[in-house]
């Protein structure tokens, strides 16, 4: 690839991870505390640190591929192409939310881009993409389903009941892990034996790959591999992306003083900012100066707060709204 | 019309499942051990010759994850139909039913469907001991977003596993081992059936008796002896539990004026306290005399023959509570207990009374 | 007798754990972040300084797996209390519950006892959506060989958690989020409480009122509103789900003649089922009017505030209901409603009414 | 050791793999079909041809050592020193059945000699070895506890959240996984991707080992070895024993005619008999005659014949019994 295709790949991928970064931001800015206003009333776990796995991942899939994720769900959603306004309208708790303001925050989905569900039940959304690659095999399609899971989700049954059928079947299914290190505040090495997390896959025979989490073309070029992999009939994988939750589990705050975690902790792996590795390389390459940088920003800030309006100005759902799509 | 032949109602949900998987490829089978000799006793038996051997998914032993796969194929537009051995290994994978499948069409704004059949069955006798002889039939009906039923004889059976696939719900079938036997007069060929509501199996003016599943086999047994000693019993098989349509039976209570439930599992939170409480509420004033639950008595099933005696709700209990209510004389209702008694001889209790297998 | 201190119900069943651990070094605790910053909401907040880290076992994210270790410890002589933030989380490990914990004395003829305790909440408010606002309640209360209780004030908490511990059975404790803000006066010190029956909170003599958990707060504050129009309402927190000992409810309902039941779960097959088929079979006579059940309605619980009006069973429809009842004037219906919609002003509805945060 | 001590102590593992082949063999000759008195009126999941692996484990356990087994119960519990009496007389459905006749044969029990308990849903029990580790642990005891389980147990995800949790504590539990090649009819391959099963521990961490769980002395010999380990604080293992299932999953018969397995794999198996294995042993260094061989089989047959007369003759629980020990 020339360095002028490289360079177009960089940016697209630092417009994709800066989009991701500023909207999430702006979440935390708004979403206010106690005695402020509060329009957001519902928990948000934000992905502030860890966009460029969702990001990497989702540049090597087509919209006709899948993904499913959990919780912490805002930037699986927007990487795969999610819009801002009903994912906004459904965070503000409104009638146009992408799902009718019945989950928040933690159920983003946008089916029509192949962002099928989000399931804040941890490892819950595992088997539902294997199932979705089981019926694509059945009908004979090539599409990838990818199952976005934390550190914490290896430790459910379910996710090895997953791999061991997604392996026996050889199944479009790629398992990606981020390891950010907690669940919740519960660090690893209180939840997890010593090893490398990626023996849960090989324990199934599957292969797996362990990519810098934070390094965004480094999880594009692993996942684009893993896809033609899997397109070609050889079967599910599982990558492994080290990365960092910058802010508190759930809800828009640092907590770095709480306890659990160490401010030296987070600094070492801020350093390692993923939009900042981006950003720097593309300015170090030229690609991307001043002017360019402020005018993305504006263009980001404009469609941000263009949601935020329209998230604030839709209506609530009406109660009835409550009773409907109990039965199909 | 189409022919009928006599079959069981295990031949019968399998001739219905075959049938309905013919029509529509996107009919999916999940079992542990789904094309054994076993066939999940004979219900699912030689579909591979019918349909190929595709469709037919073999689950590893995971119950959980298998569910789950089941209903992430059910969102892309597959119609899986899971089958278990026995309801107890479906505990293992009530949360993926309650959140992910229950849920689906709610959570997704309606863009989702999740049309999963499971079937569970329901063990009794030969010493199955407590953890292969539960119903928790009620673990399931409580749930909105699922449909539950129990099917009893073998023509509505097969119309209900067929409206179950069709139904673009979960359904959970919960099928009693013992009926698997019940043979009846089936019409060949696909028919679908309703899953909306009890059916009116005998009519009678002096008191009305809601059974699911086998015990609607006791139900009628026991309206047999009744009506030879004047007493006109009205037998509901309830069928659907969820969504629960109680419409006709408060049309029965306010003729009879009485009420028996026999559950099929545990007395206390059974659909015997539900349908209690609706026909309280909706028709106090039509209630003569206070109303009856028949259950499974509130504690684990043990294993031994030896400790069955009184506990599965039988002909005679259900003849006798109805005697008590009615306030039948003592000779009546000894001579409808001395029948029934008598007929069943010395059978042993962990074993299916042949006077249940038909064909009706 | 002990100092009364002011506490919140959260605070008051961690001062019970904290008291009970310190007498029995059996007792452990299991959770996710078992001594982590937010301590299971505080419940479990510096416990690790009242009896050493050794005894707190911080689970892996592995619910089903933990539970059975739990028992495991708890066939051995271990106490081992579990805390989960949401009861959906339990779902994964009911298996366990089901056939291992309330079926091991049973099954071992008497030789293993499994003396767990299974704290889960319930979610509500602040847009917590379907998958953590579920409350579930009947799925243990219908298993034989479980206990399970529901506390709702301080001082019965405190007292319930540390009985709860100390029974030789596995026992459910349900907490709801917003019942842990309820303050009150409570106890220092060591006592322990009973799981044995309802408790009377208000005598009346127009109407029997059972509720559970966070509804019992709407409750008595239905009743106060009903007292201001001259309707006395008996209110009961029934406090222990299984084994259900209904006796001074059937009291309540010979002096009353009319049952209403508010359930914090599902209306459908919920407690307050059980409630009205065990109060018609044993009070018929008693009964003036058809009884009643208040309860969540027969869909998931929406994330979204716009969803939210009418939805919970609160103190405005338990005075209608009681009015509409017992055939209350529409004037002095009115009245008492409008006493309580201004009272609770313009709060939103996704967060607790701060007129239940007591002290009581 | 002393060719003697070898010879005593194969002795002494030849007299407990047999009595426990014969005791199953009894119990399948008297176990009757359609039309026949039928006394055993219980699932039975027979160990014929799996005696060697029970008995290596157990042999190498103390009585305070806690085994805990599952639907297959028979070997295990016999091999841990469990009765014939009370053993027979549960799976006839007696009062005084090791556990009052509540769960017949998929239930066996001898708390008193450590066989602590038998559960007969796959992998339910694995999380109670651990349980009982982890109260060991806590109070100090090097006592280990095992898990024998099956092929399938694997496959359930349950099996890994208690591995995981197991070396994460380092605590004090073998599971023994008996691969017998099936579930129920459903062999391996259908069921597992192809890999070494083994694996599974290695997911965790865990150290694994694969001994013939025909040859009786080698599971010993590893057994040992593993409990040593685990007394020594150098935590869980996993041991994997091949061995095959001789008759049907559940009842007293041979299937290989029903068409999930041939009569060839039967009988490459049945070559490799874990008691004729011994025997011939015993006999090629003169240690046992056809003499002491006749002696042993009618003193172990006496003593059946007494289990089985002792059964029949007791009496049924009574029906009130049904109702005690619901609450504790
Ligand atoms: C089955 C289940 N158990 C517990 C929880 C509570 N919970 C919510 S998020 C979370 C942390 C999960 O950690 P991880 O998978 O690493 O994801 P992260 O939050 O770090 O992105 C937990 C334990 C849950 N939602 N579901
Ligand atoms: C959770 C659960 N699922 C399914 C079953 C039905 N079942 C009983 S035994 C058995 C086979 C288990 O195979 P394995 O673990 O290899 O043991 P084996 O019978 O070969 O000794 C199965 C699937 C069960 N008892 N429990
Ligand atoms: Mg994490
Ligand atoms: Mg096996």
């Amino acid at each position: 690839m020339s360095e002028l295709r490289d360079n177009a790949r960089l940016l697209h991928l630092y417009k994709r991870v800066l989009w991701i970064r500023m909207v999430e931001e702006a979440i935390a800015d708004r979403y206010g505390g106690p005695g402020q206003v509060q329009e957001m009333r519902c928990p948000v776990h934000l992905s502030i640190g860890q966009e460029a796995s969702a990001v990497g991942v989702c540049e090597a899939l087509e919209v006709t591929d899948k993904a499913f994720s959990t919780h912490r769900c805002h930037a699986h959603y927007l990487a795969k192409g999610g819009g801002i306004k009903p994912m906004l309208a459904e965070i503000f708790g409104k009638a146009s939310g992408c799902i009718g303001g019945r989950g928040g925050s933690m159920h983003l989905a946008a089916p029509e881009v192949g962002m099928v569900a989000s399931v804040p039940i941890v490892s819950s959304s595992i088997p539902l993409a294997v199932g979705s690659a089981l019926a694509d095999a059945i009908d004979g399609k090539d599409a990838v389903s990818v199952a976005f899971i934390g550190d914490a989700a290896i430790e459910e049954g379910i996710f090895h009941e997953s791999a061991n059928f997604a392996q026996l079947r050889k199944l479009n299914v790629i398992f990606v892990c981020e390891n950010n290190l907690y669940s919740v505040y519960t660090p690893l090495h209180e939840r997890q034996p010593d090893r490398p997390l990626t023996d849960v896959a090989r324990a199934h025979g599957m292969l797996a790959e362990h990519v810098d989490g934070n390094d965004v073309e480094a999880v594009l070029d692993c996942t684009q591999r893993l896809v033609r992999r899997a397109r070609q009939g050889e079967g599910p994988s599982f990558l492994l992306l080290d990365t960092y939750r910058w802010r508190e589990h759930c809800g828009p705050n640092f907590d770095n003083d709480i306890g659990y975690r160490t401010e030296e902790e987070f600094l070492e792996w801020k350093a390692l900012d993923p939009v900042e590795k981006i950003r720097t390389q593309l300015k170090s390459e030229g690609a991307l100066d001043e002017g360019d940088e402020a005018a993305l920003v504006a263009e980001l800030n404009e469609a941000i707060d263009e949601g935020f309006e329209y998230a604030r100005n839709e209506p609530l759902p009406v109660p009835e709204a409550a009773r409907t799509f109990v039965y199909a | 019309m189409s022919d009928l032949k006599t079959i069981n109602t295990g031949t019968a949900i399998r001739d219905g499942l075959a049938e309905v998987a013919k029509r529509d490829q996107n009919v999916l089978f999940f079992a542990e051990g789904v094309a054994d000799p076993s066939s999940m006793f004979g219900t699912l038996k030689d579909l591979g010759d019918v349909i190929g051997p595709e469709r037919l998914i073999e689950m590893p032993v995971a119950e959980n994850g298998l569910c789950g796969v089941a209903i992430g194929t059910a969102m892309m537009g597959k119609r899986p139909v899971i089958s278990f051995q026995r309801v107890e290994f479906a505990l293992l994978a009530i949360e993926q039913f309650i959140d992910n499948a229950a849920k689906m069409h709610y959570i997704s704004n309606g863009h989702h469907t999740a049309p999963i059949v499971l079937r569970v069955v329901i063990g009794r006798g030969w010493g199955q001991g407590p953890e292969h002889s539960q119903s928790l039939e009620p673990l399931f009906a409580h749930i909105p977003g699922l449909k539950v039923a129990m099917p009893t004889y073998p023509a509505d059976a097969k119309g209900m596993v067929v409206a179950a696939v069709e139904d673009d719900n979960p359904v959970v079938l919960i099928e009693h081992r013992w009926c698997h036997y019940v043979q009846g007069q089936v019409p060949d060929g696909y028919y679908s059936g309703s899953l909306d509501g009890p059916k009116m199996l005998r009519s009678g003016k002096d008191v009305t008796i809601v059974a699911t599943s086998y015990p609607v086999l006791e139900a009628m047994r026991a309206a047999e002896a009744l009506a030879n000693i004047g007493v006109e019993a009205e037998v509901f098989d309830l069928r659907v539990l969820r969504p629960l349509n109680l419409d006709d039976i408060f049309d029965s209570i306010r003729k009879t004026g009485s009420l028996i439930t026999v559950d099929t599992g545990f007395r206390i939170l059974g659909m015997g306290s539900e349908i209690i409480a609706q026909v309280t509420e909706s028709c106090f004033g039509a209630l003569q005399r206070a109303p009856l639950r028949i259950g499974m008595p509130d504690h684990p099933t043990p294993s031994s023959r030896g400790m069955l005696p009184g506990l599965y709700p039988d002909s005679v209990r259900i003849v006798n509570e109805s005697c008590a209510m009615l306030g039948v004389s003592e000779d009546r209702r000894a001579a409808a207990e001395k029948e029934l008694i008598e007929a069943r001889g010395d059978l042993p209790l962990d074993v299916p009374d042949p006077h249940f297998r038909g064909p009706f």
